[in-house]
């Protein structure tokens, strides 16, 4: 219902893309040169429509909540939207659509990597946007959906506690040395740190592994891993986040970790279609904000904008987002193991089966 | 001071009252009727059960009656369908265990029927009518006190007061005496009477306790298992009981079954109770052979080391003798194994007294005894 | 009043009856939510899936077992001892002791899972520390199934012994003294006497305790990711935490919810029984009554190093591991070095300034005065309605269903709670607000029912009729008499719900969204690394040191408070012109065992007292 | 049956008891010194909070006393420092509100006194001593009935019988009869006093009631303040009460100040009460000019409607005529304005006595007087 968002002044011509393969992403060298300024312009179009739907109020609910700082950011820009903001832990799918039932106010934006977002894909939330008529380049679009706005990366990489630990180990497999007995933690609903090693060699291998990190006592299901890992009694993190400012901490990825696009998008229930629109760009390309979080402490997280986004951006970051995102970085340009449309349900499967072997 | 409470005229007439006990119907009071005139008191006495307390919450309106009337000086305060509410009844109630309100002061105790009532008085007066009440029961000094921090006696004052605050017409009065001391419940009993007296009051008294019955009521009404067995002047009901149950209950009493055999010159029957035959004055209702039973109260005994030239005397041995300060009591057994119990009275108490195990002479004298129906 | 008593009553039917309708209608209606979505039909999936499952079931039977009778078990023994030692011996420092017993009462379970967690590491945690310094190669494991079963009943102590110390308090001391002079031994009298005299009150607490266990999620949910993954509260919580691409399974949740219902529901009858058996025995009591208390003796020493034991477990070094999170910019191990070099006190400062932390406290103290106002109010009006009506089918019926809210879980009840204003939400738009949770809180109306229902049989219908026969209407003798004489037990109630609603965590875990969120939630976002960017370990314990001390300051002081307000009333009223005062003297006796009822804060109310 | 308890002999020299209320220790019991000899009943009497409690539960080792000896047969139990502890002290005790165990049947609470016993029984010894105690109070039939199931008077005799079932050399009776009913109380008492007879069991027995002390003991204790008074025989203590405590807690008195005029030539003395001269036998040791009280029981006085040529004639004015049954009282108003209570006894009472206001004149025999210091 809601494609019915057009860009003003119809569809913007798109500039050549100055491409390099990261990975499985292609990048564009010339993003802010060539793009964004059509872009901007649209973003400021968008806001004039968004100020006036459901007066000016932008719901965004999200997997995690937007902290007061993310909002004052957006909000220094586009000061006459009030954001509402919630964060909705491995529950956002069934959220959204619970509120569609029931006939509430629905978020405006939805996000997810193509399986935590399989639900929303699959009932038809994502509202139908040609992101390129807005002037996204099209080479963003080769993972997901048109629809799904690439807006970053994330992926499994380990921390690790280098006053416990010196180096920590290139791959899974190398975890089951008995010199980190007692040393590995892993969140129980982080099972997708495994999920990478499953789909390079295969559901059984995966299994096993598992299950020999478990039994030999070299692996431990924390609710919270941080504390532990911080203070050095539980060392190495799978898939911890790194909001931690102990400076014994470092970050590397490892061979066959999982590499997920995030996107987001406009929901098909949204009252304030133009926000959602506007959030999601702002949030993924903006570059005073992009630049804002590599380099402020206080808008770290394991998530890297999208690596399309020209190097400079990268190369400007600071203190612990930079260690995390070239760990990322890395890993995608070693070859991390990306899930695509095409083998989301095969990701899915294998998760869940990773799932089941460490928490079953 | 200027307290003329007034009393009303109270007729009770064939009041019913069932409880509900495991989906049955219970009578419990059984067709009572009485009337007490104003000012007068009048006392529901009789063993634990049997219906005073029932009736006196009738009266109160704190039971609703199943049958029969109740009016107040006229007034009809309860049919068996309708009645009217206890706070309209314009009556004052004392209840067993005190029952004042812990969280108020003295004052508040008192002032409270005053507060409440229907026509609500003026602030000032309600306080002045409140400080009499306390006054007349000599609690005005306490008035500040928490009502927890009288003794049991001033607690029981204080009920008095608040039940007389507003000047009812009738006052209730549930064994108020019960759970004091024995030396209180004396000086409690006195003065509930004269302050009864002075104020003119009408009071419904229920009480177990035979001599407090007997002590300050103009008349007594002996209940039993949910009927009035007697109503009569205290007096009257000690010396002439209309059947076993009330001379045993009022007063202490020996009885012997016997047999009427005949009568003598003076109309009094000849009996014979195991075997020995005992002069006694007699109803006329009851003819030779009759089975009868004959009464007589302890102080009545009087016992002899040898026979006197007179009717009446049992030879006896004595198996108890119990030194109760002022009276010596004494139980001697019969010839028929059954016991008779005497008392001795007076400073010469002691000296007068058999002693256990002695053999005497039982005299019954014929005046003191009282044939009733076996 | 009889008007009053049906509004109660059908305040508490609709806060009671209308979840659980929501809940069984969901665990027979499709997977997800049970109306608005077109696959949703009526079927018997969700049980049959469950039957499918039933390993995993007699596993989550087994270890649910194992774990909360566990702790249940170990909490009654210690709140046993610690009431028995604050209120029947003559141990020093008992005033003292029973005030700490309820310190780990007000912080919230969440944070103190936390404290623990933060105690017990193995490497960094202080206790282990300190265990470290003595000889013998001593660690404690934190992560075992026996640990968590142990923090789980040090973490509920405190409710088991605000609940036993009013029934030692009020058991007739000679019934022991009798057994003492008939020539049985201390140990023998409480085994024979003591013991089975207060079973059936003992087994009340026990239920309760129980079903209050049953209900956390705290502690499984941070000890139990691999000992405890079978705990019902934690599956629960994970069954409707979706998995990779899929939805919540909202109905087979619901379906195990009922199953368990059924569990507490027996566990309910039996504490029914036993309470009433325990007013039975009570009523017997006569006058004359006087508490004995044990001399310790030799004793003495063994019983105050257990108690300190307990202190430092249970108080001492939680609060301690809390203040060195709060003080250290990331978790790190305690040490000297670490003392001198990278302490920092800010994060007070800046909880302080947070304005976040200052309007999640007021939500908070506005839902858990509000929900404890409701729940207070509407079960005293109609535990007095029943509790003086005639006894029949239907008010039996009525108080049987007042009652069961204490059979409920926590989680059930958030639950529960949850799919109502999800249901509720089109016409009612409640869902996320701070009406749904002050609603939701007061679920717990049952516990004051209970408080309310026994404080009225304990006030003597005398009372009563004496207001009626001077000419109150039976309003105004609720309004002058009963109400003021309910009061105490009412705002000991009001108190002990306040405070449970301070630190409730499971509720609005089910329910708030950020603008109804209270501080425990709040709290929790900040001390679990999944909250991401609000993450901040070291400001959220200095939250709940904050907190703690407010709360404590808050409930001590509102007692304090009311304490200084009744004596002072009797005081403060104008004297009587003409009248001089006379001097008050206190009540020769103690104020018969009437009053007995009002529950741990009566006594602690007497404390104060005693202490001005 | 055969059931020899027998008794001990109590000796209790100089016991001090003190509590500690708000920081202060008060003497509660300040040195009582009494001996029990075997086989004999003791009461201890006296008002409410004089200390009876404290001392009966130092005797049983409840309290620990702060000074003085308690032995029994020469075993000392209690010393102001070394206690032997109460279910080593062979006694048996009954307590004022029965303090039976709810939990139990009859049976069981009268035979756990048997199985916990140091010296264990066997088995069927202790069912069959317990039946034993349990057929003394006459409870054998109800053996199996829940001990909730017993009216008080049961209970009351339950808890008689699981005292003695051990077969203590001393029981100990601490009010047990002040929770029952008038006429319960009365049964009870003699049940108890000819059980402890049977027995020749020592009894120590507290109580506030002055008729339950004389009618069932051999000694009685008057206690006041934390001290023992007097110690007497029943009769003793009534006709010659030491003080005027004693006179007045032991039954009713009547007491008038005097002072001591002079003696006549049988030694009494001449005293001055009002302006009246009484004559009334006086220990020498008040002297001329002493300040006395004269005391007389209601019982010893006489009334007259003429003055008969008697000595000790007071003229008064009937106030209060009151009708007991067996008694009838009066209260007549001496010229000093101070009443004088009499009592009338036997079946004439209600003849023989005053009507209110009629001016009579009191006779005090002198032999009927004793004279106290004021
Ligand atoms: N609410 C009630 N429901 C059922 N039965 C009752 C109720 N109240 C009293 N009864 C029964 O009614 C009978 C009379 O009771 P009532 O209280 O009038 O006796 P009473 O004469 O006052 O006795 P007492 O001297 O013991 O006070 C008793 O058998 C009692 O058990
Ligand atoms: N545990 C206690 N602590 C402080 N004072 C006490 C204690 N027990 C009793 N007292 C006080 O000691 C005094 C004597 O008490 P005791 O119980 O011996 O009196 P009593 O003679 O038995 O009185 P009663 O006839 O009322 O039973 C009273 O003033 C009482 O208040
Ligand atoms: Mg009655
Ligand atoms: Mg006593």
């Amino acid at each position: 219902a809601s494609g019915a968002i057009e860009p003003s002044g119809g569809p913007v011509e798109l500039a050549a893309c100055d491409a390099v393969e990261v990975g499985a992403v292609t990048r564009c060298e010339n993003f802010y040169d060539d793009y964004w300024p059509a872009i901007s312009e649209q973003m400021d179009a968008l806001y004039e429509t968004a100020k006036q739907a459901d007066g000016g109020r932008l719901v965004i609910w999200d997997w995690y909540e937007l902290s007061p700082d993310v909002i004052a950011e957006f909000n220094e820009v586009y000061p006459d939207l009030k954001i509402e903001t919630r964060g909705l832990t491995y529950n956002l799918s069934s959220a959204i659509i619970s509120a569609k039932a029931t006939g509430s106010r629905n978020t405006d934006v939805i996000s997810g990597s193509l399986v935590s977002a399989a639900t929303m894909t699959d009932e038809g939330y994502w509202a139908d946007v040609d992101w390129t008529a807005f002037g996204v380049p099209k080479e963003f679009f080769t993972i997901g959906a048109p629809e799904m706005l690439p807006d970053s990366v994330n992926g499994s990489l380990m921390q690790v506690n280098t006053d416990k630990v010196a180096e920590a180990p290139a791959t899974l497999d190398g975890l089951l040395d008995p010199q980190y007995e007692g040393k590995v933690s892993v969140a129980s609903y982080n099972a997708n740190v495994f999920a990478g090693y499953g789909m390079d060699k295969g559901e059984e291998a995966m299994t096993g592994l598992i299950g020999d990190l478990k039994s030999s006592g070299n692996l431990q299901v924390l609710e919270d891993q941080d504390s532990p890992l911080s203070s050095g009694d539980v060392p190495i993190a799978l898939g911890q986040t790194l909001f931690n400012p102990n400076p014994s901490l470092s970050v590397s990825p490892y061979e066959d970790a999982g590499v997920f696009a995030q996107f987001s998008g406009v929901n098909v229930d949204a009252k304030n279609p133009a926000g959602g629109m506007l959030w999601s760009l702002w949030n993924a390309y903006n570059p005073d904000w992009l630049e804002l979080r590599m380099t402020d402490e206080r808008f770290s997280t394991t998530q890297v904008p999208f690596p399309g986004l020209p190097t400079s951006l990268f190369d400007s970051a600071t203190g612990l987002m930079q260690t995390n995102s070239s760990a990322l970085l890395t890993g995608l340009a070693g070859g991390a193991i990306t899930e695509t449309v095409d083998t989301r349900d095969d990701w899915i499967a294998m998760i869940n089966a990773a799932d089941a072997a460490l928490n079953g | 001071m200027t307290h003329e409470s007034g009393g009303g005229r109270l007729v009770v007439d064939g009041l019913e009252k069932h409880y509900e006990l495991d989906g049955a119907e219970v009578p419990v009071v059984k067709g009572v009727t009485f009337t007490i005139e104003p000012g007068t008191f009048t006392s529901l006495l009789g063993p634990s059960g049997c219906g005073k307390t029932t009736t006196l919450r009738c009266v109160a309106g704190l039971e609703n009656s199943n049958g029969g009337e109740i009016s107040l000086d006229g007034n009809v305060l309860s049919t068996g369908t309708r009645h009217v509410s206890p706070d309209k009844r314009d009556i004052g109630m004392v209840f067993q265990n005190y029952a004042i309100w812990p969280h108020m002061t003295v004052f508040a105790n008192a002032v409270f029927p005053l507060q409440v009532a229907a026509g609500k008085l003026p602030k000032k007066e309600a306080r002045k009518r409140a400080m009499e009440a306390l006054e007349l029961v000599q609690l005005d000094a306490y008035a500040h006190r928490p009502a927890t921090a009288l003794s049991g006696g001033q607690q029981q004052r204080l009920a008095l007061a608040r039940a007389l605050a507003h000047r009812p017409k009738l006052l209730l009065l549930d064994e108020p005496l019960s759970n004091l001391d024995a030396k209180l419940r004396d000086t409690m009993r006195n003065e509930l009477r004269s302050l009864q007296q002075r104020l003119g009051i009408t009071a419904l008294y229920v009480t177990h306790d035979q001599s407090e019955a007997l002590s300050m009521s103009d008349r007594v009404a002996v209940m039993n298992q949910g009927r009035i067995v007697q109503e009569a002047a205290p007096r009257d009901l000690y010396y002439q009981p209309a059947d076993r149950f009330v001379a045993d209950f009022v007063g202490r009493v020996n009885m012997i079954p016997a047999i009427v055999r005949g009568r003598d010159g003076d109309g009094d029957a000849l009996v014979e109770a195991f075997g020995a035959r005992l002069v006694t004055p007699c109803p006329d209702s009851f003819g030779t052979g009759a089975d009868v039973t004959v009464t007589f109260r302890p102080e009545s005994v009087r016992w002899h080391e040898a026979a006197p030239d007179r009717p009446n005397l049992l030879p006896a041995r004595v198996v108890r003798v119990e030194f109760l300060g002022e009276i010596v009591e004494y139980e001697a057994e019969i010839l028929s194994g059954q016991t008779v119990v005497g008392t001795i009275v007076g400073r010469g108490a002691p000296l007068n007294s058999p002693s256990l195990h002695d053999p005497v002479f039982i005299e019954l004298a014929p005046q003191a005894c009282r044939v009733l129906a076996a | 009043m009889k008007i009053a008593t049906i509004i109660a009553g059908a305040v508490i039917f609709l806060l009671l009856a209308i979840p659980l309708a929501v809940q069984v209608i969901t665990a027979f209606r499709g997977p997800f939510l049970p109306f608005g979505v077109s696959t949703a039909k009526w079927s018997v999936e969700n049980f049959v899936t469950l039957w499918s499952l039933r390993d995993d079931f007699w596993a989550v039977l087994g270890s649910t077992a194992a774990f909360v009778g566990g702790s249940t078990v170990l909490s009654l023994l210690m709140a046993f001892g610690l009431a028995w030692v604050t209120v029947r011996t003559d141990a020093p420092l008992r005033r003292v002791i029973s005030v700490l017993v309820v310190v780990p009462f007000i912080i919230p379970p969440i944070v103190k899972a936390q404290a623990y967690l933060l105690m017990l590491s193995p490497e960094s945690g202080v206790l282990n520390q300190l265990l470290r310094l003595l000889p013998g190669d001593l660690v404690i494991d934190p992560y075992s199934f026996v640990t968590m079963t142990f923090i789980q009943a040090l973490t509920n102590v405190t409710f088991p012994y605000l609940m036993i110390v009013p029934i030692l308090t009020s058991m007739d001391g000679s019934l022991e003294e009798s057994a003492r002079v008939s020539g049985a031994s201390w140990a023998k009298t409480l085994r024979r006497v003591t013991l089975p005299m207060l079973w059936p009150g003992l087994l009340g607490v026990a239920v309760l305790t129980f079903i209050l266990g049953l209900g956390s999620l705290e502690v499984p949910l941070l000890f139990g990711q691999e000992s405890g993954k079978s705990i019902f509260a934690l599956k629960l919580w994970n069954l409707i935490s979706a998995g990779a691409g899929e939805l919540p399974q909202y109905g087979l949740a619901a379906a195990w919810g009922c199953v368990f219902l059924v569990i507490t529901t027996i566990a309910f009858v039996i504490y029914l029984r036993a309470t009433r058996n325990a007013e039975r025995r009570a009523s017997i009591s006569g006058k004359g009554f006087r508490p004995t208390v044990m001399k310790l003796g030799a004793w003495k020493i063994p019983v105050m190093l257990a108690i300190a034991v307990f202190v430092m477990l249970t108080a001492v070094l939680p609060l301690f591991a809390l203040f060195w999170s709060a003080i250290t910019p990331y978790p790190i191990a305690f040490s000297f070095e670490a003392l001198v070099t990278q302490t920092q006190f800010g994060s007070f400062g800046a909880v302080l300034a947070d304005p976040e932390f200052w309007a999640s406290l007021g939500r908070t103290l506005v839902i858990a005065g509000g929900s404890a106002t409701i729940a207070c109010v509407a079960a005293t009006v109609l535990a007095y309605g029943i509790a003086r009506a005639r006894r029949t089918g239907w008010t039996k019926a009525v108080d049987l269903f007042a009652s069961s809210s204490v059979a409920i879980p926590a989680v059930i009840a958030g639950f529960a709670m949850f799919l109502t204003f999800m249901v509720i939400n089109p016409v009612i738009p409640l869902a996320g607000t701070i009406v749904a949770l002050i609603i939701a809180y007061s679920y717990r109306v049952s516990i004051a029912y209970r408080a309310g229902y026994s404080a009225t049989l304990q006030i003597r219908m005398e009372l009563e009729e004496a207001a009626l026969v001077s000419g109150a209407s039976p309003l105004e003798g609720f309004r002058r008499i009963v109400a003021p004489l309910l009061m105490p037990t009412v705002f000991a109630v009001w108190i002990q719900m306040f405070v449970l609603g301070t630190n409730e965590f499971t509720l609005p875990a089910f329910l708030a969204t950020p603008e109804s969120r209270p501080l425990s939630v709040y709290m929790y976002a900040m001390i679990s690394p999944r909250s991401a960017q609000l993450y901040q370990p070291d400001q959220g314990a200095a939250m709940a040191l904050i907190f703690t001390l407010l709360v404590f300051a808050i409930g001590y002081g509102l007692q304090w408070g009311v304490s200084l307000f009744a004596i002072g009333r009797a005081k403060r009223r104008n004297p009587i012109p003409g009248v001089g005062t006379a001097e008050v003297v206190p009540p020769a006796d103690p104020v018969a065992p009437d009053t007995r009822a009002v529950a741990a804060q009566d006594l602690e109310e007497r404390r104060q007292l005693a202490r001005r």
